[in-house]
């Protein structure tokens, strides 16, 4: 056979896979714009705290001109009632969502891999006491319980010196997403431990005297990756999601910081006056859970061990 | 079988002992003091001691817990030592003294609405999901398949509020195509109960018939790989059978796993799809207690809703042994 | 050689059961897989004991335990004179670097995600051991030694064929020049042109630093190619032991019969000659094995006493022991042995016991 | 959608749950005397006939998921008011259906024969009730259903969140209990469930045949006003066996004694209330309510935005049907071309009024006790942007104080933003003299958080609030609280933070219902935590002072000194609009409680 | 009985055509490393009733040849091309219809791995009725009876009883007796039995064997049996194929092959076994190297890289780095792919073989 590392082929099979090398693209600019676009947008005129009064109508406080106020200064129009600019609290909208997003998964994963590998390998009664409180976990209302806690958590985050306000409100979003995301993948990669314990190799590896940790993190975890990959890309556009669904519940971060599903959620209340407001936004969310979900379907095809072998 | 079957259940209880446990004490952490909600304009610190004690807020954590679990068993009084005693049978999930109602009676009565919300849209998934997700497996690679699975994407994606309003507005609102829902039941007024959930059923199915799709297509595909499905092609069954029979039957089980699941979270409410529609469902209910930071009655959906979901999970493991087999070995 | 009788392994009395459990809430053990129960064996330097026996005789389970793989219930376990069954697991580093271990799935043992390189070098480091001349060189000369090539020191075990691993796992195996490796089914896997390869590849390795084999294998052909010395597993007990030419030519136990009776033989003409004893079904459940003679349901000697007397392992000339009341020289021509039919679904109850998990069954 | 406006609105109504936004009077006129007005025909530009009228349904559309309370003695809302008062609910007095707020704000007789009588000292008032009211059952209302009704709200365990101006003003000593259970009743009497101090209730209130005497501890010369408030009357069990009074009964379904009653009530989202006509009504004994719709329909929890587009499409039931509730921000330039006139397409079915209340900041003045800081933030925050934001022209005129102009003569400019605080202060803002402000102190202004009930608006508030107060250096952090626990967290010593969103309206025309709650502990509204013994004092010598002109120079006064001391920020005196189906009349807000007309209100074909 | 066409790629239409012919067979698959021929012009016949053994290590495209004649290789994206004459009709220009009513019917095949091979779900009992119901108009208790003659022809120990069990409540052996039992319910008459007895012990791979042996006998079945294990099939086979990298290389009567192989594969094969039959060598004498990608085939003889004899080619027989030779007929009915001369590889055979009947008793 000719010998490529799992790797390189996936690699080369990604890309093959147009569609999948065009939503990278997409993904690699949204993450450039989410981090640069605060950088930059001030030099380019760009403030999503500025208020403009002239840009809203004294009757009803809604934008003046077509299209949710769209002028040369506005490119996007102007948010309802405030006149503050559309365009840039995109910039800075999507930083933030895409911080909660990727920071939550990030969380996940790492709580997930532990308590993992954890009960997988442990077997008996660790893994059943896993087990038990994973069943809880998933057993919960987690929307309700979000919505229940949010004042209270938010106010104990602030007491731990995080800066009240929207970093609290946004680490109890990150904290509370994973909590609740966790057991997923915790199933997952405690199955996966699970099969790759009775590998040979492993057995290969207590075999010539290696330690219990060298057992995990060398032998085990590298065979994590490709599942995790997966889990991850598919992970993220689920908590921009799920971000959206609490703004629209009222659990996020307030002006003058927003996201993309709290200018969604606002949005509706404008749907049939400013289609724009529902739009935009909706527009450029989907593109990028779109191209989320692509990457991760395209990424399974690429890892799929039965193609490999 | 049947030792499984009681070793499950115990587990469930032990499950549910846990879960009252802990929801019991993570709402004893809400910032909002329940007395202080009862206490009228002229309110005083007495006044809302009072209150605390009538509410049973001023014995220990433990204790409160101990009168809530004997409470569900055989019912408790509240308000005892006033003269309006209030008289909760058991079992007695608590009552909330914002709506002077048993918790038990305010679900009861949002329990019906969320019921045929559920199992309305949950029908109309599993029908569209698995014959959408059957059919793409079937044509993998063609237009067909790209399609279906292209649609899937994009109903995946979207967020969950944004297709239920989207609906309102456009077959309500702009082409009056159905009158505004309002909620009624079907042995009452059988056409407006379905005027009334047809949007609300599609919008369920429109979310969760994507995964099911996808889901039902990855299973029915990965199955194909399996040696038995071979043999029954080359026993020269018709495909119809291979399929369906061997294939499907065979990658029920996830598919179960996920139905089993999602309908019990249903049934505990579907926050978002229940208000966007103004159904006085459990989800609702748990918004408007959530909103009011009325504590029993929060706690009672959300003990309720766990309940349905760890139910499920052993419904759903049940059905594995009628599935497979292979699980029914004790 | 440090032991007083000189034997690089000697197990005595080896046991090793595995308790299913109910599944539930508060697992109990509600019976025992005497997946090894009481066998005795010594190797000497630079010699090969070929361990033969069907699945789920306990051959597999047997090598692990004696690598501590899988901890035994009873027994003792002398490793090069010093006796590590009891041994604790910090203890047993320094013990492994004399004992290694070859797998059966050239795939299965070595881990996807190391090059090989990095799965070669594994020995030295975890046993911090740094040859003259650094790893990376000490490596690379193994490689070679293997039939490798050493430019192939940063590929991954995906890029190799069958053999080619299998010489990998070898080229582990001998890093630390140990002086016992147990091989476990090291060639089923392979394709038969393959097979050989690797099987003079191990012979020439004894020879070359004197490695003391534990063959496990249930290919008899395979196991007579490299053994010294031939021990039958059944269900967990050594049937018969013996050298290895005595085993084939003169084998005593009517299993041993049964066993080489069955092995095909690539020749039509001899093929047809040969004896056939057709031995119905397969081996009774570990968990409840038949008492006395655990070969009685299947044994075409079978007689009373089988099932009432264990039959002791005697040995009946110099080296070659015996466990069978009714030792037999010459077996019939042909013999179909017919079984009660509680015997034919054994096999799967310990599977769906949940003994597989524990690793006994190689899956 | 859910959350934008439902959330606001549920704000509303569970903050009236503590009395946060109670209904008062409108138009200008002072209404110092008790005079009884006769009743002013409904519909005056009416053509259709009375029998034309009779009959249909009214639904009406909200966002909340239940009545707050429809106990007589716990109903405390003002929309809730009006429409309990026009349909089931009767009292003493009533105010008069006009269209003219001067004539609304006056009082007609109701259950009694006029508008009540006054000793010289107006501390003793006398009603006495008409001939043939009865109960739902048929039964008659007597005099002791009033005192049973009366004597309810003294029973604090029991009856919660009413107003308590029985409590306040019968001639019954205060509980002198300090300790232990009995601490919870405010008075010597503790109601009628527990009975202890019946005879000094008895005293206080007297039933002599049809006439009923309060006995009070103080002159109140307006009493004939606060009898409209927790003093309907209930059936006195010892009575009425067959209308039992259970604590459940009066929170699900209430006896009736109007012309309809209760005929379903479910609670929750797409929950119903819903009324039919009370055969046992007789029309004679009831001279305000002309009773048209045959039924009453309220929709509970109604999406506002929905809410809107239904009565804007009027199609169906919904041409009969009022909102309850305000129309969104996005539909106003489409329903009206300014404040005070609809577009044509709505001419005849939309109002834009100014309602009871005044908006405004409350400020801690424990936590911000330096005077200059609180003038600080007055003179830094963005109160144009604020009120651009909440609708501009449609959100109501900015405000400067917390007596709003309808209240009539109690009202005087404070000058709060043209020199009171040092100089002129600009309608959005003047940073630099809030940095002087500071600097004046001589104190580091501290770094604050804003507490208010979330909506989006009000995030978007909260956006204004952070920005225009930190152009001054004030550090603000926005702390949104759901709605439905805002005022439970805001009254906690614990929960609160520096400043907040409040609203108030007053219980009567009389200042005396605003500066007394807001800025003392009598009344239960000190979110400021004002606690300055000179503000008490005039307070309690306000109240004492019987000549209403002389009172009301001295609301005026305390108004202008609460502004000064920063207690409070106003923001805007609230405009509100609504809008009802095409084939609902008469079209108007009715200035007592800024509702809808309910007694009057019909059906066209 | 044997006979390959002599041209290889111009079909025989002649009537009387044998029951099995297999003229020219090549299958391909895509894969994104490229295309894999993983049959490449296979062409051979088998006369009713007899046994053919396809012989050849993993790849070498002896499973996909058996699957390409049970019309299953379509189903799973593999490009076929070249005829296969069962009983008159040529398989690969039937409908996909057509070939599943033959499938099961007219030709069964049973697997190398009977456990994941039945439906896990299913009594054993049903998946053999639901074989009869598929073919034949038959009442399901009719089906029933018939199932469990048929369980008892195949040696299931109280087949009364096991007809209703799960496959996984069988052992192995019962397992893979299923299988033969679903295969020749609908007397089936060809059978393809790829690789049946890999995955059991040697024990229980002597009883299936057996039993095959003596069913083919009381059905006439014509038997393909497909094995890397040349010592399985001597005693089984009337002929053996040896295949590798997607060729056949060697065919003949099965004793030619075992005592007259030319081919230096096939030695080589022989060769490489531990044969209990002989004493224990000090070293075994393997074919050298590994098997080649079947996506990069050398461009000459596809053994050529591990054949120990090839520079004895004679430049007249051309380079066998670049020249492909063809399966000629080098005695009756025995047909070598090789470009040794007939007479070097005589010798060689004669050598290899006796060397290794030498080290035998």
């Amino acid at each position: 056979m000719v010998g490529r590392s799992l790797r390189q082929i996936v690699w080369a099979r990604l890309r093959r896979d147009k569609l999948a090398m065009f939503c990278l693209v997409v993904l690699v600019i949204y993450y450039m714009i989410g981090i640069f676009g605060p950088v930059i947008g001030p030099s380019l005129g760009l403030d999503p705290y500025a208020f403009d009064r002239a840009a809203i109508s004294d009757r009803g406080g809604g934008p003046i001109g077509d299209f949710g106020g769209i002028s040369a200064k506005h490119p996007l129009g102007v948010e309802w009632g405030t006149g503050r600019d559309i365009l840039s609290q995109l910039l800075w909208g999507l930083r933030i969502s895409l911080v909660v997003a990727t920071s939550a998964t990030l969380l996940t994963v790492t709580v997930g891999v532990i308590v993992g590998i954890i009960a997988g390998y442990a077997r008996g009664w660790a893994d059943m006491v896993i087990g038990r409180i994973m069943d809880l976990v998933l057993a919960f209302p987690f929307l309700l319980i979000i919505l229940a806690l949010s004042n209270v958590m938010t106010d104990r985050i602030t007491d731990l010196g995080v800066p009240p306000g929207n970093p609290s409100r946004i680490a109890y979003l990150i904290i509370v997403i994973s909590s609740f995301g966790w057991p997923y993948l915790a199933r997952i990669v405690r199955g996966q431990v699970i099969s790759l314990r009775e590998r040979e190799f492993v057995a290969a590896a207590i075999a010539m005297g290696s330690s219990r940790r060298r057992i995990l993190f060398t032998e085990i975890l590298p065979n994590l990756w490709a599942p995790l990959l997966v889990y991850t890309t598919l992970l993220l556009p689920a908590y921009v999601g799920t971000e959206a669904a609490l703004s629209f519940l009222g659990v996020g971060v307030i002006p003058p910081d927003t996201t993309f599903g709290a200018m969604l959620a606002n949005s509706v209340s404008y749907f049939r006056v400013v289609p724009t407001y529902l739009f935009i936004p909706g527009t450029i969310l989907a593109i990028l859970v779109v191209s989320f979900n692509l990457l991760g379907d395209a990424l399974r095809d690429a890892l799929d061990p039965r193609a490999t072998h | 079988m049947a030792g499984y079957v009681v070793r499950r259940v115990l587990g469930m209880v032990l499950l549910l002992f846990l879960l009252t446990l802990t929801v019991f004490f993570l709402f004893n952490m809400m910032p909002a003091d329940p007395a202080r909600l009862t206490c009228g304009k002229a309110c005083s610190p007495a006044v809302i001691e009072a209150n605390r004690h009538h509410l049973e807020l001023d014995i220990p954590p433990i204790e409160q817990y101990q009168r809530f679990v004997s409470g569900i068993f055989f019912g408790r009084t509240f308000s005892k030592d006033t003269p309006r005693p209030i008289e909760c049978e058991a079992p007695c999930l608590g009552y909330s003294f914002l709506r002077n109602t048993e918790v038990l009676t305010l679900i009861a009565r949002a329990a019906p609405v969320t019921f045929w919300l559920a199992i309305g849209g949950f029908l109309t998934w599993m029908v569209v999901g698995l014959t959408l997700g059957i059919v793409s497996a079937l044509k993998r690679g063609r237009w067909i398949d790209r399609t279906i699975m292209g649609i899937a994407l994009i109903g995946y994606s979207l967020p969950s509020f944004f297709i239920g309003l989207v609906l309102i507005f456009f077959v309500i609102l702009d082409w009056n195509l159905l009158p505004f829902p309002q909620w009624t039941t079907p042995d009452k007024d059988l056409g407006r109960f379905v005027q009334t959930m047809l949007l609300p059923w599609i919008t369920i199915a429109t979310l969760y018939a994507a995964f099911y799709m996808r889901l039902t297509r990855n299973q029915v595909l990965e199955i194909f790989g399996e040696d038995y499905i071979r043999t029954a092609r080359a026993k020269g069954l018709p495909e119809r059978i291979v399929v369906v029979k061997h294939a499907l039957r065979a990658g029920l089980t996830p598919i179960v796993t996920a139905a089993g699941l999602d309908l019990a979270g249903l049934l505990g409410g579907a926050i978002i799809t229940e208000n966007i529609f103004s159904l006085p469902g459990l989800g609702s209910l748990a918004i408007g207690s959530v909103l009011a930071s009325d504590l029993p009655l929060i706690t009672g959906i959300t003990l309720l809703t766990a309940a349905l979901i760890i139910f499920a999970n052993l419904i759903v493991d049940l059905l594995y042994a009628v599935i497979d087999p292979r699980v029914r070995v004790g | 050689m440090s032991t007083s009788n000189g034997q690089i392994l000697d197990v005595t009395d080896l046991r090793t059961y595995f308790p299913i459990k109910s599944r539930g809430l508060i697992p109990r053990t509600i019976g025992q897989v005497k997946a090894v129960d009481g066998i005795d064996l010594t190797l000497a330097p630079a010699e090969t004991l070929g361990l033969v026996g069907e699945s789920g005789s306990g051959k597999t389970t047997a090598a692990r335990s004696i690598l501590r793989l899988v901890q035994p219930t009873s027994g003792r376990i002398e490793l090069d004179g010093q006796d590590i069954t009891h041994l604790s697991s910090g203890a047993m580093v320094k013990v492994r670097r004399k004992a290694q271990m070859i797998f059966q799935d050239p795939y299965n043992a070595l881990n996807p995600r190391h090059t090989v390189g990095g799965i070669i070098s594994a020995p030295f480091k975890v046993q911090k051991v740094v040859p003259p001349g650094g790893v990376r060189a000490a490596v690379m000369e193994l490689m070679e030694r293997v039939g490798l090539n050493p430019e192939h020191y940063n590929r991954y075990p995906n890029e190799f064929s069958g053999g080619q691993r299998q010489r990998i796992g070898i080229a582990r195996a001998i890093a630390l020049r140990p002086k016992l490796i147990v091989c476990d089914e090291p060639v089923s896997a392979l394709d038969v042109s393959i097979q050989a390869q690797i099987l003079n590849l191990l012979k020439d390795l004894q020879r070359e630093f004197g490695i003391a084999y534990l063959f496990v294998a249930h290919d008899l052909a395979v196991v007579r190619q490299v053994s010294h010395r031939v021990a039958v597993m059944y269900l967990g007990h050594i049937v018969e032991t013996a050298s290895q030419e005595t085993i084939y030519s003169a084998p005593l136990h009517p299993y041993t019969h049964s066993l080489l009776s069955a092995i095909p033989i690539p020749d039509p003409a001899q093929q047809k000659k040969r004896n056939r004893i057709l031995l119905q079904g397969d081996l009774p459940s570990p968990i409840n094995p038949p008492s006395g003679c655990v070969f009685r349901p299947r044994c075409f000697q079978a007689q009373e006493k089988c099932a009432a007397e264990v039959p002791p392992l005697i040995e009946v000339e110099p080296g070659h022991k015996v466990a069978c009341h009714f030792p037999i020289a010459k077996p019939p021509e042909s013999v179909v042995v017919s079984m009660a039919e509680e015997e034919a679904e054994v096999v799967a109850g310990a599977r769906d016991a949940g003994v597989v998990d524990s690793g006994v069954m190689p899956h | 959608m859910l959350r934008s406006d439902a959330w606001l609105r549920r704000a509303l109504a569970i903050g009236v749950t503590f009395g946060l936004i109670v209904a008062a009077s409108g138009g200008g006129t002072p209404t110092q005397s008790p005079t009884g007005g006769a009743s002013v025909p409904p519909g005056e530009s009416a053509q259709p006939t009375e029998e034309s009228k009779k009959g249909g349904t009214i639904y009406i559309l909200t966002q909340a998921e239940e009545w707050d309370d429809i106990d007589p003695q716990r109903a405390y809302t003002g929309e809730d008011l009006a429409f309990f008062g026009g349909t089931i609910m009767r009292a003493l007095t009533a105010y008069t259906y006009s269209e003219e707020a001067v004539t609304a704000n006056t009082l007609t007789p109701d259950l009694a024969t006029d508008t009540g009588t006054a000793n010289a000292t107006a501390d003793e008032w006398s009603f006495t009730l008409r001939d043939g009211v009865t109960w739902e059952d048929g039964s008659d209302l007597v005099c002791e259903d009033v005192k049973y009704g009366v004597s309810r709200t003294f029973a604090n365990d029991v009856i919660t969140n009413g107003p308590t101006y029985a409590v306040q003003y019968l001639d019954i000593p205060s509980n002198p209990v300090t300790e232990g259970d009995d601490a919870v009743f405010l008075s010597a009497y503790y109601g009628p469930y527990n009975g202890t101090g019946q005879d000094l209730f008895d005293q206080a209130v007297v039933c002599d045949g049809n006439t009923i005497t309060f006995h009070l501890n103080q002159p109140v010369a307006d009493f004939n006003y606060t009898v409209t408030l927790g003093f309907s009357p209930v059936p006195d069990p010892t009575i009425h066996p067959d209308l039992p009074d259970a604590v459940d009964q009066y929170t699900l379904r209430p006896w009736s004694n109007g012309p309809y009653k209760i005929e379903e009530y479910t609670q929750g989202n797409g929950g119903h209330f819903l009324l039919t006509r009370n055969e046992n009504w007789n029309a004679e004994s009831d001279p305000i309510r002309p009773a048209y719709p045959d039924r009453w329909e309220v929709l509970f929890g109604i999406d506002p935005k929905v809410m809107d587009q239904r009565l804007m499409a009027s199609q169906g039931e919904d041409a009969y049907a009022v909102m309850y509730g305000n129309v969104q921000p996005e539909n106003l330039a489409t329903v009206f071309v300014d404040p005070e006139t609809p577009t044509p397409d709505f001419a005849d079915r939309a109002v834009s009024d100014y309602d009871p209340y005044s908006r405004y900041y409350w400020i801690d003045t424990n936590k911000v006790s330096n005077v200059k800081h609180r003038q600080a933030m007055a003179a830094a925050l963005d109160r144009d942007a604020i009120r651009a934001n909440s609708g501009g022209d449609f959100a109501g005129a900015l405000g400067d104080g917390v007596i709003k102009p309808n209240i009539g003569q109690d009202y005087a400019e404070t000058g709060m933003w043209t020199g009171l605080l040092g100089q002129a202060i600009p309608d959005n803002g003047d940073p630099d003299y809030a940095r002087q402000l500071i600097e004046e102190s001589g104190e580091p202004m501290p770094a604050l958080t804003w507490d208010y009930p979330q909506t989006p608006t009000r995030d978007q508030e909260a956006a204004i609030v952070v920005d225009s107060l930190g152009k001054a250096g004030i550090q603000v952090t926005a702390n949104p609280i759901p709605p439905g626990q805002y005022y439970g967290i805001v009254f906690n010593d614990d929960q609160a933070h520096e400043f907040g969103w409040a609203g108030w309206g007053p219980d009567w025309p009389n200042a005396s219902t605003v500066i007394a709650p807001l800025f003392t502990d009598k009344g239960g509204w000190n979110i400021s935590r004002v606690h300055d013994q000179d503000f008490v004092d005039a307070v309690q010598d306000a109240i004492a002072t019987l000549d209403r002109a002389e009172q009301a120079k001295k609301w005026q006064d305390l108004n202008k000194l609460a502004m000064e001391r920063v207690y409070v920020i106003p923001t805007t005196f609230g405009l509100s609009q609504v809008l009802a189906g095409t084939k609902v009349k008469p079209i108007y807000q009715w200035a007592p409680w800024g509702s809808w007309p309910y007694a009057v209100m019909y059906v066209t074909p | 009985m044997i006979n390959v066409e002599e041209v290889e790629g111009r079909a025989q239409h002649s009537p009387e055509r044998p029951f099995l012919s297999v003229e020219n067979l090549a299958v391909q698959f895509k894969t994104e490393d490229g295309i894999v021929q993983a049959v490449d012009g296979v062409s051979f016949t088998l006369e009713r009733g007899k046994t053919l053994a396809i012989v050849g290590e993993s790849g070498s495209g002896k499973s996909v040849t058996a699957q390409a004649i049970m019309g299953l290789v379509k189903g799973m994206g593999g490009i076929v091309s070249g005829e296969i004459w069962l009983d008159g009709q040529e398989l690969n220009r039937l409908s996909p219809s057509e070939v599943q009513a033959l499938r099961g019917d007219e030709m069964a095949m049973i697997f190398q791995d009977p456990m994941s091979s039945l439906h896990p779900f299913y009594r054993i009992g049903d998946q053999i009725v639901e074989a009869i119901v598929a073919h034949r108009k038959v009442g399901r208790g009719a089906a029933r009876r018939e199932a469990l003659e048929m369980l008892k022809h195949v040696g299931i120990p109280a087949a009364e009883r096991r007809i209703d069990a799960y496959p996984h409540q069988l052992s192995g052996g019962m397992r893979q007796r299923v299988m033969i039992a679903m295969a020749l319910i609908n007397s089936p008459q060809l059978l393809i039995a790829d690789e049946p007895t890999t995955a059991l012990d040697v024990t229980v791979q002597a009883q299936i064997l057996e039993l095959i042996r003596r069913l083919q006998g009381e059905f006439g079945t014509t038997v393909i049996i497909i094995t890397h294990d040349l010592g399985v099939v001597a005693d089984v086979a009337d002929d053996v194929a040896v295949m590798y990298a997607a060729r056949i290389v060697e065919m003949a009567p099965t004793s030619e092959i075992y005592n007259k192989a030319e081919m230096p594969y096939t030695l080589g094969l022989l060769a490489s076994i531990p044969r209990r039959d002989r004493g224990q060598q000090e070293r075994l004498d393997p074919i050298p190297g590994n098997p080649p990608s079947p996506i990069h085939l050398p461009p000459g003889c596809v053994f050529q890289p591990r054949c120990k004899y090839w520079e004895q080619v004679p430049e007249s027989q051309g380079d066998p780095r670049t020249v492909r030779p063809e399966l000629v007929e080098t005695s009756p009915r025995h047909y070598v792919r090789c470009l040794l001369p007939q007479d070097v590889r005589r010798r060689i055979s004669h050598e290899v073989l006796q060397s290794l009947r030498g080290s035998a008793e």
